[in-house]
């Protein structure tokens, strides 16, 4: 057991974007690019070798996956409550350890190509990095303030990568976005942490999760409007998770935040830092799962449901890529979710668990793969736009195959990653609510044909006449394609089981050939029905959009979810509240500070007139004064 | 017959002094006061003291009335009417001056003075002894003092009432 | 001592003076007027040195010696104020208190 | 002379000194100087106060009594805790910036100079000062500066807004003497002579009829010049008319009495009136914190955006002080710590974008990232840091308010501190927005594009107020147990 190693995984990116922060003008592009990737691959073999040596080495004692925890004092709030700074492994972070090392890894050697002649190349490097640390620091996270912070910097990191192109108004916007309705969750996140903490006395994951401990045992002894406080800090620490997650109605930021670079959104908002929220959830499954009994996975569950068929439909419709791929994201979200809320606890019942953290790496590389391989194609043709395509397998072959594994992948097709990761969802989906896994059937085959729509759009379909002649990128670029679709077809193969688990006990896991066979039938229709649509150039997808009239409008709109928080906040937050209150302190409030000042002045105007300097005023005066002065003393005196 | 000449002349005092301070022509207002002075002078022939009657007329009468004559003269046309005070002040000051006079009348009839009967006359030279003298009831100083006084007194008033040239007015101004 | 009148029947007469005076002083809006009621309000003052001199302390003079000085104070006062109206007068053309109010600004 | 009265001589000394000076350069040089003297014994000071810490266990050390007037009782008593030893330190750091800051100050420089410095004076008498009536007489002293500061060097309409802050703050000055007085006639409640002397007071059981009456009356005095609603509205004037290094003085440390004189002087000498009326202000506090945040939203005027943000971010300070407990207190003096440093760092940007675009208005801005960078980079971290994001100050302090606001058992208490969390949503909308509409997006003035880069004094003048953001962000043990352990007589008081 080593921790310094482990340690030096999150700070080598910190000390690459301290380097390449700071010293932005002085290094050059190429240097910065090449420190980045340097960094990077010191802290993902560092990752590889961790998790090597827990899952194959110490980790286990008694059939168990122990936890090992080291950590420091960062701050104290009570004689009991403080922020402890430190690194936790066990099964989940170590697995997020190597998604984040490697996507971000195959990311930053991407982006060497794809940013070529960038102003900003340094500071994307640069941010990358801060991104990788926070990452990093958020799955090695050992209590939940830590994972907070880490959880705040990650979107930051997020902020600043969308508003990368920061002269771009619709990027700023965006990156504004997607901070302020994270922020917004990050409010429930932050009044749940507050709840936790005070009811069980501690922020530790370890203390928190004991099946045995104080915290689950205790969940019924204070209770709050009918729940106990326990449930409504795990529904609010949801919340949190949720919009990091995209899940609805959370999720509006997540397609505008496609106004960032592509390496980026492939990166951030596909495989790694959407996730996060999945993450949490799983980081308290054993609160979530035993606290009211599950009261609160129930609604996870259902959250992620709904997520993921809505925003299979609007997928469906999109013609820009990056949002086809940003729904198709928080559709594959949801399904992490959901599985992760029909899951149970020991042994074979905590399939779902496993299925969703399963579900989970094998997204985050087919996932990452399909946004390269956008990006690769956007790069081509300079458009996000599906109409500027079609017909590119001629000109770009690398992308070509390796967007069609990863769309295979997605789709559930054998024997690529995810149909392994998502039948086994669909299994524990299957064994404990019915309704949602009709949902995640259905999903599944809308997924598979979203996704041929616009593999097809892409790369078959119109020959369209381009200005110049697209070409196949730079091996910067196809060397991480290439890399992902290796991993997209192997990594199914994983046996996920032994590994990562609830109860961390490890099981046998089995395919469930009918359910599996259901499935793949499912995608395969879809996949037909795009092939059957998009192929060749048609009007049956025109004739569709006409018979389904105004609800594909809707659809389109994204069923106007984005207008709604536009009114919302536009008019009503800044209309209806913020200017009131602006102009209320302005005019009342000041109003009646400064109204004191006038009634003054004008008062002393009033009596100015009195000290006239006019001797014969004065002298009434003091006739007068004199007058009644003796009268009141003679009053006095006689009386 | 001294009790009638003196509740004569406390009416005509009276009456012209309160005729002097509410005549609307400057002239007569200063005759007026010309009246009440003389009928003070009375006063003090009455109680005896003929030289202070007679620095009476001599000063008050012959000097300081001239002199606001003159001065009236010099500023005012003589038709012209004076500027009178708003009704309500003119009540109130009133009220305030009665209301005062009867606080000094009550104190004045509270109080048992110790009145000496006396036939005493005090003559000229023995003024002229006590302003001179400086021992004990010797006014030497004060006498001394008031003559500087009124020196100065005199030489501040033509040096004001000189004035300056017409031309050096703005200089003044600013 | 005047026979058959006692000091308060004078002292009255002076207060009354005294009060004519001040009346005077308050209302009127012209300078030399209010120089004239300043003279009514020392006048009376004077009568009452004199008088209870006279009736109170017969074999002093005090009464009468200051009545002196004050009678030469104004005086000088009274040649003083009018040179002051006068100059005044030469350079505001006017001897009303209101006109003269600005000089205080 | 003991280490902290070199706090109000130094300063005095440099003033004798700036009398002597011509012009420009000599001015700003000796008040660099004596900043930079004064900054330097503000650490040495820290580190004093450590040594003496170890050996020396009372409330206050380094204390001394020197009688100044007699029949009254009023004594020159000082003496730090770790809590003034660490406002000292800010107070250090924001002059010196501020006179980086106003390394360019055409008009009369030496009489700029010295009324900055005399305000600087009162704030560190305040700081150190533990005899009610000197506290007062500094506050005074740190107070009356400002008018000329504003009415003389000021832009816009200033002579209008030195008179509100002058006003507003002196009204305030005569309910504290009200308020002072009246703990003064109470502190012979057990018997023994009347007194100034906070410790001293602090031992007396004053009755709980005198402390509910003269509690609002002190809490209001001090809470004036923290901006509590609704008294806040000088701020916004005085900080837009106030040229930079005021601003950041009065903003960075000046406001901060506020808070600080609460602590010491309401808490602490009257804690059974706090008890009593901690509900009342902690409306107060609560409204003012979502209703400055939500008054910065629609500002369009740089420095009045900055105002109201202040006013929330104080109304935090204040409103964790009435939760009577140490987690909250520790948080509201890091708050207090961390808002003097950011919101001073935040003026003095503001005051250099201004200086080259000769506009505030948002709307007039945009782009500025491009043109100048310097400025912009660390606008924007000063945005972060004010959001409270971790690594900042701010999310140390806020997190420290937050928590100890949530120990309260009481519902309302915790619908309070709900509706206080609730203001770092608006804080992102409002910093956001403007770096959004300022900073990014197209440049729209092509006159920006020759904008003059940061100089050295400026860059020096940000880099000392960022380090301490940062520092505090990243490593707050050290001080958060420094100001914890002080205050552990404090809450053995109130409690």
């Amino acid at each position: 057991m080593n921790f310094s190693s482990i340690i030096l995984i999150p700070l080598i990116p910190l000390a690459v974007f301290l380097l390449l922060g700071i010293f932005n003008k002085k290094i050059k592009p190429l240097a910065s690019g090449y420190i980045g990737v340097a960094g990077l691959l010191v802290s993902t073999l560092l990752s590889i070798n961790t998790a090597y040596h827990y899952f194959f080495v110490y980790g286990k004692s008694d059939g168990v996956y122990q936890t090992f925890v080291e950590k420091t004092v960062w701050m104290n709030f009570t004689d009991t409550l403080a922020i402890d700074m430190g690194v936790q492994i066990d099964p989940i972070s170590v697995m997020m350890l190597i998604v984040v090392s490697i996507v971000s890894l195959m990311v930053q050697i991407y982006s060497r190509g794809y940013m070529k002649g960038d102003d900003g190349y340094t500071k994307f490097f640069a941010f990358l990095a801060l991104f990788s640390f926070s990452m990093y620091g958020l799955v090695l996270a050992t209590n939940l303030f830590q994972i907070y912070i880490f959880w705040e910097l990650v979107g930051v990191s997020s902020y600043l990568l969308i508003g990368y192109y920061y002269t771009k108004p619709s990027a700023v916007s965006a990156a504004k976005k997607a901070f302020i309705v994270t922020r917004f969750a990050d409010l429930g996140f932050l009044i749940g942490i507050l709840i936790m903490g005070y009811y069980t006395g501690t922020y530790d994951f370890e203390t928190l999760n004991n099946p045995e401990g104080s915290a689950i045992l205790n969940w019924a002894s204070t209770s709050f409007m009918g729940l106990s406080v326990l449930t409504w800090a795990l529904i609010l620490i949801f919340i949190g998770g949720a919009g990091k997650s995209a899940m609805f109605p959370l999720h509006i930021w997540l397609p505008d935040a496609m106004e960032g670079p592509t390496p980026v959104s492939a990166l951030i908002h596909a495989a790694t830092m959407v996730v996060a929220g999945i993450f949490l959830v799983a980081r308290l499954f054993p609160m979530f799962y035993f606290v009211e009994e599950g009261f609160a996975l129930n609604i996870v569950a259902y959250v992620g449901a709904f997520s993921s068929l809505f925003a299979a439909i609007i997928a469906i419709t999109q013609t820009d890529i990056k949002r086809v791929l940003a729904f198709s994201t928080m559709s594959q979200l949801g399904y992490m979710m959901l599985a992760l809320g029909v899951s149970g606890y020991e042994g074979h019942e905590g399939l779902g668990y496993m299925a969703s953290m399963f579900h989970l790496f094998t997204h985050a590389m087919f996932k990452a793969l399909l946004f390269l391989c956008a990006g690769s194609v956007i790069h081509a043709v300079h458009s996000n736009y599906l109409k500027d395509m079609g017909g590119l397998r001629k000109y770009m072959p690398i992308t070509n195959i390796t967007f069609l594994i990863a769309a295979l992948a997605i789709a559930g097709v054998p024997p690529f990653a995810g149909f392994f990761s998502k039948d086994e969802i669909l299994v524990a989906a299957f064994e404990h609510n019915k309704l949602i896994y009709f949902i995640g059937i259905f999903v599944a085959g809308l997924t598979a044909f979203y996704m041929f729509r616009i593999y097809f759009g892409i790369f078959w379909g119109k020959d369209t006449k381009y200005e110049q002649k697209p070409h196949e990128s730079p091996l910067s670029m196809t060397f991480p394609l290439l890399f992902l679709a290796l991993l997209s077809i192997i990594g199914g193969f994983i046996p996920f089981s032994e590994f990562v688990t609830a109860d961390k006990a490890g099981f046998e896991a089995h395919i469930n050939y009918p359910l599996a066979a259901v499935a793949v039938g499912v995608g395969l229709i879809g996949i037909a029905l795009a092939w059957v649509f998009y192929k060749k150039e048609n009007d049956l997808a025109d004739k569709m959009v006409n018979f389904f009239g105004p609800l594909y409008q809707w659809t389109y709109d994204k069923f106007y979810f984005d207008e709604i928080y536009l009114f919302i906040t536009k008019k009503i937050l800044f209309n209806r509240v913020s200017a009131p209150i602006a102009k209320f302190d302005r005019k009342y409030v000041d109003g009646t500070m400064v109204g004191i000042g006038n009634k003054t002045v004008l008062a002393s105007e009033k009596i100015k007139g009195m000290q006239s300097g006019k001797v014969q005023d004065y002298a009434f005066a003091f006739v007068a004064g004199v007058v009644i002065i003796a009268l009141v003393f003679i009053y006095l005196w006689t009386s | 017959m001294e009790r009638i000449i003196f509740y004569v002349l406390a009416v005509i005092m009276i009456v012209f002094a309160i005729a002097s301070v509410t005549s609307r022509k400057m002239l007569r207002s200063v005759i007026y006061l010309l009246f009440v002075l003389c009928g003070i002078a009375g006063i003090y022939f009455l109680i005896d003291y003929n030289f202070l009657a007679a620095i009476q007329l001599t000063v008050y009468a012959g000097g300081i009335i001239v002199l606001i004559i003159f001065s009236v003269l010099l500023v005012h046309h003589i038709e012209m009417e004076l500027e009178i005070a708003k009704i309500s002040k003119q009540i109130l000051t009133s009220i305030a001056c009665l209301l005062g006079l009867g606080l000094f009348l009550t104190t004045i009839y509270s109080y048992e003075f110790k009145v000496v009967e006396n036939t005493l006359t005090t003559t000229t030279s023995d003024i002229g002894a006590a302003l001179l003298s400086y021992g004990a009831g010797g006014f030497i100083l004060p006498f001394e003092v008031i003559s500087v006084l009124l020196l100065a007194a005199m030489i501040g008033a033509i040096i004001i009432a000189k004035g300056k040239k017409l031309t050096d007015k703005k200089d003044e101004i600013v | 001592m005047i026979p058959g009148i006692s000091i308060y029947e004078i002292l009255t007469v002076t207060s009354i003076l005294f009060f004519i005076g001040l009346y005077g002083f308050i209302t009127r809006k012209n300078l030399i007027s209010i120089l004239i009621s300043i003279e009514l309000i020392l006048n009376a003052s004077v009568i009452n040195f004199v008088v209870i001199n006279k009736y109170l302390y017969p074999d002093m003079l005090q009464g009468v010696v200051f009545s002196l000085f004050i009678i030469a104070v104004a005086a000088a006062e009274t040649a003083l104020a009018v040179s002051i109206i006068i100059g005044l007068y030469r350079q505001i053309s006017s001897v009303e208190v209101k006109e003269i109010e600005t000089m205080k600004h | 002379m003991d280490i902290l009265s070199l706090f109000i001589t130094v300063p005095v000394i440099t003033i004798l000194a700036l009398v002597f000076t011509r012009g420009l350069k000599q001015a700003r040089i000796v008040s660099m100087i004596g900043s930079l003297v004064q900054f330097g014994m503000a650490i040495n000071l820290v580190f004093a106060y450590f040594k003496e810490r170890a050996v020396n266990n009372d409330i206050m050390v380094f204390t001394k009594d020197v009688v100044w007037f007699k029949e009254f009782n009023i004594h020159y008593t000082i003496g730090v805790d770790g809590i003034s030893v660490t406002l000292l330190l800010l107070t250090a750091i924001v002059v010196l910036a501020g006179v980086f800051i106003s390394w360019k100050m055409k008009d009369l420089p030496k009489e700029f100079f010295v009324s900055l410095i005399v305000l600087s004076i009162g704030v560190y008498g305040f700081f150190i000062s533990l005899d009610l009536f000197t506290m007062f007489v500094f506050f005074e002293i740190a107070v009356i500066p400002m008018y000329l500061l504003i009415g003389i060097w000021g832009s816009g309409p200033k002579e209008y807004s030195a008179m509100k802050l002058t006003l507003m703050l002196m009204g305030a000055s005569a309910i504290l003497l009200v308020a002072i007085l009246g703990i003064y006639f109470n502190s012979n409640a057990d018997g023994g002579a009347l007194t100034f002397n906070i410790l001293e007071i602090a031992k007396v059981n004053i009755p709980f009829e005198v402390q509910k009456l003269f509690f609002p009356l002190t809490f209001i005095g001090f809470a004036v010049i923290g901006a509590l609603f609704p008294f806040h509205t000088w701020s916004p004037d005085g900080h837009a008319s106030a040229p930079t290094a005021v601003s950041m003085l009065h903003a960075g440390v000046l406001m901060k009495l506020g808070g600080y004189g609460v602590f010491r002087v309401a808490m602490y000498l009257l804690p059974e009136g706090a008890q009593h009326w901690s509900w009342f202000f902690i409306i107060l506090a609560t409204i003012g914190t979502i209703y400055g945040a939500f008054s910065a939203i629609k500002q369009t005027d740089l420095k009045y955006i900055n105002a109201y943000s202040s006013v929330s971010h104080l109304g935090m300070v204040l409103f964790a002080l009435l939760m009577l407990n140490k987690t909250a207190w520790n948080g509201a003096i890091l708050q207090s710590l961390s808002h003097g440093f950011m919101t001073a760092l935040f003026f003095a940007l503001i005051g250099m974008i201004y200086e080259r675009t000769h506009t505030r208005d948002v709307t007039k801005l945009g782009g500025l990232l491009k043109v100048i960078p310097f400025i912009s980079v660390i606008y924007v971290i000063a945005g972060l840091a004010s959001l409270g994001l971790p690594g900042f100050s701010g999310f140390v302090a806020e997190m420290n308010i937050f928590v100890g606001a949530f120990q309260h058992e009481d519902l309302f208490y915790r619908v309070a501190t709900i509706v206080s969390v609730s203001a770092i949503v608006v804080t992102a909308v409002y910093i956001l927005r403007v770096v959004g509409i300022m900073l990014m997006g197209p440049v729209k003035n092509e006159g920006f594009l020759t904008l003059e880069r940061v100089t050295w004094y400026e860059k020096l003048g940000i880099l000392l107020l960022l380090i301490p953001i940062v520092g505090m962000g990243v490593a707050p043990l050290w001080l958060s147990d420094m100001i914890l352990d002080s205050l552990q007589p404090f809450i053995q008081g109130v409690l």
